[in-house]
């Protein structure tokens, strides 16, 4: 790096970064560029403390309205044949609230929470992608409510949150009603996918200096691991949720098993989802934990290293978890023993995590506050939880408990011992570095104990009326099964929590504000998110060098307040991001980042009016929707990305100069392509296994079927000839771009385009001449559907081409000025080898075997 | 009537109630362990808080103790799941159920009965389910019998047990399976060899037209409304095969898989509205069809039928 | 009689004490146990034809509605609403109407009694 | 690192930096601003509207309230003789045309338009509903309607003017403003082709070949039937109604040559009856049939039924020979269902089954094969059966496994495919008809 | 400034070693079972024992060599200490958090490997 062989700036021998005193003016300049938009305008707003609330306040508003759905199915429960609700609502009352539950609360409530603290705690300005995180943020809220209120003209989905089919085809439930649930959640996941790159990222490159992997707080490792489970588990239900619409819309047989498909195959995908999606919900809620109780009883966490290993193992063995949904599909019970000692295995590493809190406790001076009591309730329900998890990954008991009662009372165990009061704890915990002002303890000691005994009242009962033989997923059941009793309970705790969720949210409207600046550490706590903030986070950026730096710099607050860390004021008059290396944590450059704007939220509208105006079939509306949507995403992207170097290496202190734009591995934009391509190499990754997984089940007779056949091999080669060749043409595009001939690089751009699209043209075109048909069987459907995906592609690289040139021609790509040039290379590089793959599925894979 | 995992009827079910109770007892242990430490080490004496806040008490009660006790239950486990899995004898009898939306349909092969929602078995004898789907995905769950396993359109999965002694369990559909999911129950009778055989032998016995004007009125009025469409009864002209068999449905505990009681009663509302009864079920309502005489008539005759 | 039986008889004077004589008359009539007669009613499948206040699951129509039996003028729209002819109605409605849609119930003297005095508990 | 670039790049990558603009000075005030907004580019319209936000605000409420203000002073006459202004009728015209373009994009056209049978079809109900205002051949319109506005067309020779598609969308919605009435029954898709197939036919038709087709065998017939019916008409009461009936159906209710028309004959009188009770009602819809049976009183209706109950059935025209394969698939579905669709044995309730045939069903032997396809489509599509409470007509829909109130979404998923209508439809039609029972009425 | 490949990112993987390890043995022994029953050749001798145990067993000693591999490497990286997780110092740390995850991911295979010795394949 630049700079003269001094003493390492980062060491905590060096002296501070900057001297005192700070230029006149300094402090003025950094407010003015992160001044937020006021009025009218609110919705442009960008900086992650407003988005993060936001985002918070929403998902709590989808937490209160599904457990109005919940009480609403309690109180029909209450009693044995109830007439209240009819069977046509309660089914869409459940539904609706298992998927908003997860969908529209879990995922958004513990992203926000990411969005709203990580930026904080490490000591960031703002995420890297403030305008990617505000559009999620809009997509959802927009596309939540429009999903929510469908359960009142009775279009809600009503399939059950896991949507199997054959009863959710096309046969089955020919309304609306699925297709809400297809293209609203669908659209949703994305968002939630916009998230996590924009955490993965932050994370790993958005960290102070100083801040070693060693030294990240337990929270940011719990969002790495979360953010990366999103991007390995989302795709699964993304392609499934692709395979079921087109199944709907277009009848492509993937589920109807008198075409060749198979009901199995959603489950796998699904589950392969729907289980990590349970610790994608948990891992968060355990890195609050991790610290809120350090602070709580002022120790530092026992075992570090151990929790930071339990989160890692946690989200990779949850991976291998799904069948233990499917034990009682008929699967080889050898088969199941693998998934059974699987889910053994995942429960060590959360073992240890409790054993690590318990140990903290012990070690420290342990405060019932308010966030402490959430904290206990959360050991005592989760760890009960956890308990009934490891029974029902025993085959032979969960052959009986499976779809019973006792897997509702479990999975709400876990899920609200294991989330719901982990973010109780967070918001009484942090709801006071929002607005300097703690909510109430006297309401918040009352909620506890009404949800906490609430809660144990409302669930206990149902492990023992599953087990008396009450199924899941019923809106009434017969009197005299000894049932009564079990069910009047469950609904009266169920009245007793919603009392105490009454009392939290009267306590955040009373108590909880919103300013625009942060003093005071009221906990002591020994993290980064206590310095004193403002729009734009903290004054200067502080050069950490410990675990809990407030904790052994006691001076480090007024350091940074006084700009004496890095960045103390602004080197370009704009929003700026100190970009850091990943493991080491040194500072690499300086990240424009993008300040308000209405661009993204138009794109938000325009995504979340394309999918439902799809969903109910106004296909002019959609359109209309879908071309604001891109025309907005383009604007974003032409005003807000690949700025180029604006001007010369900043000064950020401490001798380091840093250059105010990089391309490559160095650079944001490229990591969050790199990401994005590992969630477009899982969904291609399930599609394989889609064409795989069909023909296991339909044995090579009948891959193809009888009357179906591939075109001969040599009708594949050209296809791949041109598809290769468009790959080497974008190669050669960027060798010219480095020689600085951009006219030549847009032309080999185009070339490159036309190769691409005249391969997957000609492959389109020999399957069709083949007499190959989607609709006839699962064979068909599988090949086109490994079609459609790549026509998704070579759409998505249509527009990028298209974009590359414009911005070539705008005077805005040059041999420096190449960061729009390499994300779209990485991309059509990617979508090349996709096809490439994809070809070989389809024309290589059955035939390879014979 | 059973409906309970803890009241076993059978060697499966008894060895999972076995199962059951070990994992509660042993998970109730560990629970009160776990929150003995927590207590300790909120308010315990500064040496067990001392002993708690170690790193060994971490690897001690998360790694260690997991780990030996899961090994343990993993091993167990296993040999439970052999035993349930191996099969042991032959199935001596072999049923076929169909789960269809919202009943059951239960096939004999050997014995060229079919019959619905309701399950007779000889005691003693082990017997082997076939089971599959007519449309979406049923879970066919006998909580007394076995543990539940899924129906699933294009498979056909199975499930092996026996009974121990005569009794009536009740089942129900454990997958959610649409509009009526909750009103799909069966019964499964367990009865004496003997009195098995004698069931047999009467679903042989063909099905004279009546001789009592009621009953041949109603007679007449499962003709005359079409009944026989979509119902067969074993012995007559009627061999509609898209609703359940209705051969000796005088002799069946329940109407509408497990909604109602059957008799002749509650036969003449099932047939003139049913669909106030389990709405979204596949049987249109008589009630515009047959008049009070005929609609009374008719369900003297069904109930006639044992 | 049976204690239960004699105290929702005395309750039940009481209540017609306070109600319209047209109608407390004609219940106490009635020397039933309503809450028997409602166990009758769920046990006989009353729900498969009527709807009936009180007796859950009772969704039928194909027969009338019972809310409000006590003060409706008619059995069947032709017998004055009268305890001795809603007992014979219930036990042997086709002898009285042949076309009638309502089967008999063979239950014994006091279980009849049992149901009419819940049917004329609703008012 | 720290390369440097040239200079013009460096202005041009920053666009948030702010633009010089002909931006005005504030004092010159809002509406100057709003005009030298006009001047600038369109994003810089765009801006100077949202920046004056209350000003366009206040011009639209200005205007909406002039209008309510002409409106309420009741000063625009809307006097059919007073005719619109030429301008006016040009927009109005140019905007029906746009309208109905636009609308009818996507319809897909069958391609049986030129089946005698959906011509006839038409043609009888052109005669009743729709001559008296746009005429027929040798029939000319009735003057009052001539004093419409706008005035109905003479159709003719306008049919040219318009393809299928659009007369389809016109005969279907009606048009706003003018007087055209929707079709009665808008779900009733093939019937309304019905009326463009005869349409298209309409232009250059001879007089002759119109009644024909308008009329059918009721001109001057001297059957039994006819005289039975002749005696009805002059002993009963007295409607256009009856008429109307002989137009299409024939006297003897053979249903015609072409299998326009469903064969009434061999029904029963309960089956008739009800049947035009529910048209009549509008619980099975028809806007054919609709029109017609509303003008019937009670009486009539049953004197009808019992007419056409009455007669025997016509030897069947000879059927065109149909596929043996074909014919087998029927009868396995008339007489065993598709029980893995949940479709009943059509038998069970039709016949021919054993415990014989309740007289509130249909008879389908012998029926045209048309008419069973077009019924049984209806069911599929839930049309029938549907949100209409026809007696019986849910009984029905669950026994060709479809539930009324969640229809199949797409002919693929029907329970009974067009092939397999088809097939069965064949089979009834080659079953020989009989007189049906004594209705039930007779035997009471 | 430009170099081929981020600072760290061999790291990051180095420290998920182990646990791809284990992803790769777990769709290993899952799919090769599955395919085995699917296609009937899971009774088909593989080296002596039946073609799923053999498979299973090979592939869980060949995983466990693999994690073992990586385990030491990071062992030697600690010099064979495991004090105090290595604290706070970064290159420490995760060779730390490489030997441990190795550890879990061991426990995993092990685990995953037993039940092929106690169940029948197929059924």
């Amino acid at each position: 790096m630049a700079g003269p062989p001094e003493p390492d700036p980062l060491s905590p021998d060096a002296p501070l970064p900057n001297p005192l005193p700070r230029p006149a003016g300094e402090l003025e300049a950094l407010e003015r560029a992160w001044r937020r938009p006021t009025g009218w305008r609110f919705p442009t707003v960008v900086n992650n403390t407003w988005i993060g609330v936001l985002y918070l306040g929403t998902a709590l508003l989808f937490f209160v309205l599904a457990g109005v759905l919940a009480l609403l199915m309690r109180a029909q429960l209450a009693l044995p044949e109830n007439d209240l609700i009819g069977q046509d609502l309660y089914n869409q009352l459940f539904t609706t609230h298992g998927t908003v539950m997860m969908f529209l609360f879990a995922v958004p409530a513990v992203e926000a929470m990411g969005v709203y603290l990580l930026p904080a705690m490490l000591a960031a300005r703002d995420l890297p992608f403030p305008r990617l995180s505000a559009y999620a943020y809009w997509a959802y809220a927009i596309g939540g409510l429009v999903f929510f209120s469908s359960i009142f003209y009775g279009a809600a989905p009503d399939g059950g949150w896991f949507m199997y089919p054959p009863l959710t085809g096309k046969q089955y439930s020919p309304g609306v009603n699925a297709d809400f649930w297809l293209l609203g959640i669908g659209f949703i996941e994305i968002s939630a996918i916009a998230g996590a790159i924009e955490i993965i990222v932050g994370v790993l490159k958005n960290r102070a200096p100083g801040m070693t992997l060693a030294r990240m707080p337990i929270f940011a490792w719990a969002m790495l691991v979360f953010a990366a489970m999103i991007v390995f588990a989302f795709p699964a239900v993304i392609w499934g949720t692709i395979l079921l619409e087109l199944e709907r819309a277009f009848g492509w047989p993937f589920f109807i098993a008198a075409r060749g498909g198979d009901p199995l195959l959603w489950q796998h995908l699904f589950w392969f989802f729907g289980h990590p999606e349970v610790y994608i919900i948990f891992l968060p809620a355990a890195g609050m934990v991790s610290m809120i109780i350090p602070a709580m009883v002022q120790a530092r966490l026992v075992g570090h290293g151990l929790v930071a290993m339990a989160l890692l193992g946690t989200g990779f063995l949850s991976f291998g978890l799904w069948v233990h949904h499917m034990f009682a599909t008929g699967i080889p019970n050898l088969s199941l023993a693998f998934f059974s000692a699987a889910s053994f295995a995942v429960s060590v590493p959360t073992g240890i995590q409790v054993f690590a809190w318990i140990a903290t406790i012990a070690t420290g001076r342990p405060r019932l506050q308010v966030p402490m009591l959430f904290i206990l309730g959360f050991l005592f329900i989760f760890v009960l939880g956890g308990l009934t998890g490891v029974m029902v990954a025993v085959v032979p008991f969960d052959w009986q408990a499976h779809d019973t009662y006792f897997v509702v009372a479990h999975l709400h165990y876990v899920l609200i011992g294991g989330m719901v009061f982990p973010l109780l704890a967070a918001i009484y915990y942090w709801a006071p570095a929002a607005g300097g002002q703690g909510l109430s303890r006297r309401l918040g000691t009352f909620a506890f104990w009404l949800l906490f005994l609430g809660i144990n009242l409302t669930f206990f009962p149902m492990h023992v009326s599953g087990l008396m033989g009450m199924p899941r997923r019923v809106w009434t059941y017969p009197a005299g099964m000894g049932l009564e009793v079990w069910n009047l309970l469950s609904t009266i705790g169920a009245v007793v929590a919603a009392l105490g969720v009454l009392l939290v949210a009267i306590d955040v409207l009373l108590h909880f504000r919103i300013k625009g600046t942060m003093a005071g550490n009221p906990f002591h706590a020994g993290t980064l998110e206590w310095l004193p903030q403002g729009n734009y986070a903290a004054r200067s950026i502080p050069r950490v060098t410990s675990r809990e730096p407030l904790w052994d710099d006691p001076d480090l607050a007024e350091q940074v307040l006084q700009g004496r860390h890095f960045l103390p004021g602004t080197a370009t008059g704009r929003r700026e991001s100190l970009v850091t290396s990943p493991v080491e944590a040194r500072p690499q450059y300086l990240a424009i980042i993008p300040g308000p704007g209405w661009a993204h939220v138009l794109a938000a509208i325009g995504t979340a009016g394309f999918f439902l105006s799809l969903t109910v079939e106004w296909v002019l509306v959609a359109a209309g929707f879908g071309a604001l949507a891109v025309a907005s995403v383009l604007r974003w992207l032409w005003t807000g990305t690949d700025l180029g170097e604006i001007r010369e290496p900043a000064e950020i202190g401490g001798g380091l100069r840093l250059p105010v734009y990089a391309t490559g591995p160095e650079s944001v934009g490229w990591w969050a392509m790199v990401v994005l391509l590992l969630v477009d190499g899982t969904i291609f990754a399930c599609l394989a296994f889609t064409h795989g997984f069909l023909w296991l089940v339909n044995g090579d007779g009948a891959w193809p079927p009888a009357g179906m056949a591939l075109p001969p091999l040599p009708a594949a080669a050209l296809p791949a000839a041109l598809v290769a060749a468009s790959g080497a043409a974008i190669c050669l595009a960027g060798r010219l771009l480095r020689r600085g001939r951009a006219l030549a690089m847009s032309l080999a751009v185009l070339a490159a385009l036309g190769l691409l699209l005249a391969g997957l043209g000609t492959d389109l075109q020999a399957l069709r001449a083949a007499g190959l048909r989607p609709e006839a069987h699962a064979f068909g459907a599988a090949v086109f559907a490994n079609q459609f995906w790549q026509g998704v592609h070579a759409a998505a690289v249509l527009v990028m081409a298209l974009y590359l040139v414009a911005r070539s021609w705008a005077g805005m790509v040059d041999p420096v000025r190449r960061l729009t040039f390499e994300v779209v290379r990485l991309f059509w590089l990617y979508a090349v080898a996709q096809a490439l793959a994809g070809m070989a599925l389809t024309h290589l894979f059955p035939r390879g075997l014979a | 009537m059973q409906h309970s995992v803890f009241s076993p009827m059978g060697p499966e079910a008894a060895r999972i109630a076995e199962l059951a109770w070990l994992l509660f007892l042993g998970g109730g242990a560990i629970f009160l362990l776990v929150m003995l430490a927590l207590l300790l080490a909120l308010g315990g004496g500064e040496g067990v808080r001392r002993r708690l806040g170690a790193r060994r008490a971490i690897l001690a009660g998360g790694v260690a103790f997991p780990v030996a006790v899961l090994s343990a239950l993993l091993l167990h486990v296993l040999g439970v799941a052999a035993a349930l899995g191996a099969g042991g004898r032959e199935p001596a009898l072999r049923i076929e159920v169909t789960g269809r939306q919202y009943w059951w349909e239960v096939r004999y092969p050997a014995q060229g009965i079919t019959t619905a929602n309701e399950i007779r078995v000889p005691v003693g004898r082990r017997i082997e389910l076939l089971l599959d789907s007519g449309d979406v995905i049923h879970s066919f769950w006998v909580p007394a019998l076995h543990g539940k396993r899924d129906m699933i359109p294009g498979r056909v999965t199975s499930l092996r047990f026996s009974l121990d002694r005569p009794g009536v369990l009740r089942g129900q559909c454990a997958e959610f399976c649409g509009t009526q999911h909750a009103l799909m129950a069966m019964l499964v009778i367990a009865e004496e060899e003997s009195a098995f055989a004698a069931w047999v032998a009467r679903h042989k016995v063909p099905v004279a037209a009546p001789a009592d004007p009621t009953l041949a009125l109603g007679w007449q009025a499962f003709g005359r409304a079409g009944c026989g469409a979509c119902h067969a009864i074993h012995g007559t002209p009627w061999a509609g095969r898209s609703g359940p068999d209705l051969t000796l449905l005088g002799e069946r505990r329940s109407l509408a898989a497990g909604t109602l009681d059957n008799h002749q009663a509650t036969l003449a509302g099932w047939i003139a509205g049913p669909q106030e009864i389990k709405p979204g079920n596949a049987m249109p309502a008589f009630n515009t069809v047959l008049d009070g005489k005929e609609l009374r008539a008719l369900a003297a005759w069904l109930e006639s039928l044992r | 009689m049976r204690p239960r039986r004699r105290f929702a008889l005395l309750l039940l004077a009481l209540l017609a004490g306070c109600e319209d004589s047209d109608v407390g008359d004609r219940r106490m009539l009635v020397e039933g146990d309503p809450a028997a007669g409602l166990q009758v009613m769920r046990r006989e499948g009353c729900g498969a034809c009527h709807l009936i206040p009180g007796l859950r699951g009772a969704r039928g129509r194909v027969g009338p509605p019972l809310a409000g039996f006590a003060r409706r003028g008619y059995i069947a729209g032709q017998f004055p609403n009268r305890a001795p002819l809603l007992i014979r109605w219930i036990r042997e409605a086709p002898a009285m109407t042949p076309d009638t849609a309502m089967p008999g119930f063979a239950l014994t003297e006091g279980e009849l009694r049992d149901v009419a005095a819940y049917l004329y508990r609703l008012q | 690192m720290g390369r440097s670039r040239p200079e013009e790049a460096a202005t041009a990558a920053t666009p948030d930096a702010p633009r010089p603009t002909g931006r005005p000075e504030q004092k010159r005030g809002r509406l100057h601003a709003l005009i030298a907004g006009l001047h600038a580019n369109a994003a810089d319209l765009v801006e100077h509207v949202l920046q004056h936000w209350r000003l366009v605000l206040g011009l639209l409420a200005t205007a909406c309230a002039g209008a309510l203000l002409f409106a309420w002073s009741g000063l625009y006459s809307v006097a059919a003789t007073a005719g619109h202004y030429p301008a006016f009728r040009y927009l109005l015209a140019f905007g029906l045309q746009q309208s109905v373009r636009t609308h009818t994009m996507g319809i897909e056209v069958p391609d049986n338009l030129d089946d005698p049978a959906l011509i006839r079809r038409g043609a009888g109900h052109y005669q009743g509903g729709c001559a008296p205002c746009h005429g027929a051949p040798g029939q000319a319109r009735n003057p009052i309607t001539r004093r419409m506005l706008p005035e109905p067309p003479y159709l003719a020779p306008r049919i040219a003017d318009w393809r299928p598609a659009e007369l389809f969308w016109i005969v279907q919605h009606g048009i706003k403003y003018t007087g055209m009435p929707a079709w009665v029954a808008p779900d009733r898709e093939d019937e309304v082709w019905a009326m463009v197939a005869f349409l298209l036919r309409l232009p250059g038709l001879e007089l002759a070949e119109y009644q024909r087709l308008a009329y059918g065998e009721a001109a001057g017939s001297t059957t039994a039937a006819a005289e039975g019916l002749e005696l009805l008409l002059r002993n009963g009461p007295v409607g256009g109604g009856i008429a109307a009936c002989r137009r299409c159906h024939g006297t003897s209710g053979g249903g015609g040559p072409e299998g326009a028309f469903p064969r009434l004959q061999g029904q029963t009188e309960t089956y008739l009856y009800e049947a035009l009770k529910a048209y009549a009602l509008g619980t099975r819809p028809s806007g054919i049939m609709q029109p017609v049976a509303a003008e019937l009183d009670e009486a009539e209706m049953r004197l009808l039924a019992r007419h056409y109950a009455a007669q025997p059935p016509d030897p069947a025209p000879p059927a065109p020979p149909a596929d043996p394969a074909m014919l087998a698939l029927g009868r396995r579905i008339a007489l065993e269902g598709l029980p893995e669709r949940r479709v009943a044995a059509c038998a069970g309730c039709h016949g021919p089954a054993p415990g014989g045939v309740n007289p509130g069903f249909p008879r389908l032997a012998g029926q045209q094969p048309g008419y069973l396809v077009d019924q049984l489509a209806l069911w599929m599509r839930g049309i029938r059966g549907g949100e209409y409470e026809a007696p019986s007509a849910r009984l029905m829909a669950l026994a060709v496994g479809v539930d009324p109130r969640r229809p199949p979404a797409r002919e693929a998923l029907w329970p009974l495919s067009p092939a397999e209508i088809r097939a069965v439809a064949a089979w009834y039609a080659a079953q020989p008809a009989t007189l049906a029972d004594p209705p039930l009425a007779a035997s009471r | 400034m430009m170099r081929a490949r981020a600072p760290g990112f061999s790291a990051i993987t180095g420290a998920l070693a182990a646990l791809l390890v284990w992803a790769g043995h777990f769709t290993l022994i899952y799919g090769a079972h599955a395919l085995a029953c699917e296609r009937g050749f899971a009774d088909a001798a593989l080296l002596g024992l039946p073609a799923v145990p053999a498979l299973v067993l090979g592939a869980s000693l060949a995983a466990l060599l693999a994690v073992g591999l990586v385990g030491w490497r990071a062992w030697r990286r600690l010099d064979g200490s495991l004090a105090a997780e290595a604290g706070e110092d970064a290159p420490r740390f995760l060779a730390w958090l490489t030997l441990a995850t190795a550890l879990l991911a061991a426990l995993a295979i092990l685990w995953e490997a037993v039940p092929v010795l106690l169940l029948h394949s197929c059924r």
